[in-house]
């Protein structure tokens, strides 16, 4: 399946782009898709670790499973207030 | 009341949000830009955020603290976009029977925001360079 | 700041005389005439002060804030004369670089006045009658 | 001497007047002021255990002295708030 990623804050202006497309196995967790990113944009390898993924709007663990045609959210460390 | 807004932040109105006949004691919080940046002075912060979901996880704390505190009324809004040294960045309001649940409910909010709420500042500083920060260790956070 | 005064109370006046370039976060406690009282509704709070002591143990709440929390700024307005149900009575505003120090030197500043400084307070109830009223016990506190 | 005690709140309802005079050794304590205010005014005296005094604007202990023309002042419990 394809699965477009939405980036944020230090992760978007670091690819310089607001979105990235992954080709990831259905029924591919989180965990997955953490890797793939890692694979295909190298530079956002090392912010990687301390980011969080967001499935429709919830925050989602490693081994969840991302369900076909949600929307997805790469969560790097808040910093509101 | 939740509102993230580009506009600057009308603290009477958030606090008149949560008047009520049963409350005897309201609490705010408000953040406001500092101008120590640690090598030249902050000019500004510009925030950015996952609206969605922002404004989702925001609702969510008002519900939580509305349960962990009966009859406390809060009201959160955050600013986006860049905002100047001095400025108010976030306004909390809380409005209890009581001041120790004002107290409370209020310093969890902020508290709760600034781990969970999707919203990212980068500060600019005065001599033209740019950071996106994180949250401070314990202790150091405003 | 330190005021005793029979006008409504402004509170954006008082958040302003905390401001400074080294705040990044500001705490507000405000108590408001609550309209529960035990048999009839409270239609209003009357104050009286002992005015030259009043203003003097404001002053040392204020010293003592600052040695305390170094760094921190504060301002307390009291409200005197009758005030109607929904209103202000007092207003404390704490400036301070982090939340932590604006959060304790509130909390701190208000639980102090309230043990502290000669301010009395009668009860208008709405059928008429009228007590004075000493502070509740610890929990009950507002 | 001759002390002019200035009565606040529920000490100044209770009596209907807002100061009394009171005549005391030279050199009495705030204990004897105390005495002397529940002898002479026994409507008072309920309510007098609660009550501290203060001295030139100053909280004074039971056992200090009242200097002569001093400001002297009954404090029944405080609700400010």
């Amino acid at each position: 399946m394809n699965v477009r990623l939405r980036l944020f804050a230090v992760m978007r202006t670091t690819l310089g782009r607001s979105h990235v497309e992954l080709e990831l196995p259905d029924g591919a967790t989180v965990a997955q898709l953490r890797s793939k990113l890692a694979e295909d944009y190298p530079a956002l390898s090392p912010l990687l670790p301390t980011c969080l993924f967001a499935i429709n709007g919830n925050y989602a663990r490693d081994e969840q499973t991302i369900p076909s045609d949600s929307e997805v959210a790469c969560i790097p460390p808040v910093s509101g207030g | 009341m939740i509102e993230l807004t580009e506009q600057p932040i009308d603290v009477g109105r958030v606090i008149q949000r949560v008047c009520r006949p049963t409350a005897g004691a309201v609490v705010v919080f408000l953040g406001v830009v500092r101008e120590d940046g640690q090598t030249a002075k902050t000019a500004a912060l510009e925030y950015e955020c996952y609206r969605q979901m922002a404004e989702a996880e925001l609702e969510k704390l008002q519900s939580e603290a509305a349960s962990r505190w009966p009859g406390v009324s809060c009201a959160i809004v955050h600013r986006l976009g860049r905002v100047p040294a001095g400025e108010t960045t976030v306004a909390i309001a809380v409005s209890a029977a009581h001041r120790d649940d004002a107290y409370s409910a209020n310093r969890w909010l902020i508290d709760q925001l600034k781990v969970r709420v999707p919203i990212w500042k980068q500060e600019h500083l005065t001599d033209g360079t740019s950071r996106w920060l994180s949250q401070p260790p314990e202790g150091e956070s405003r």
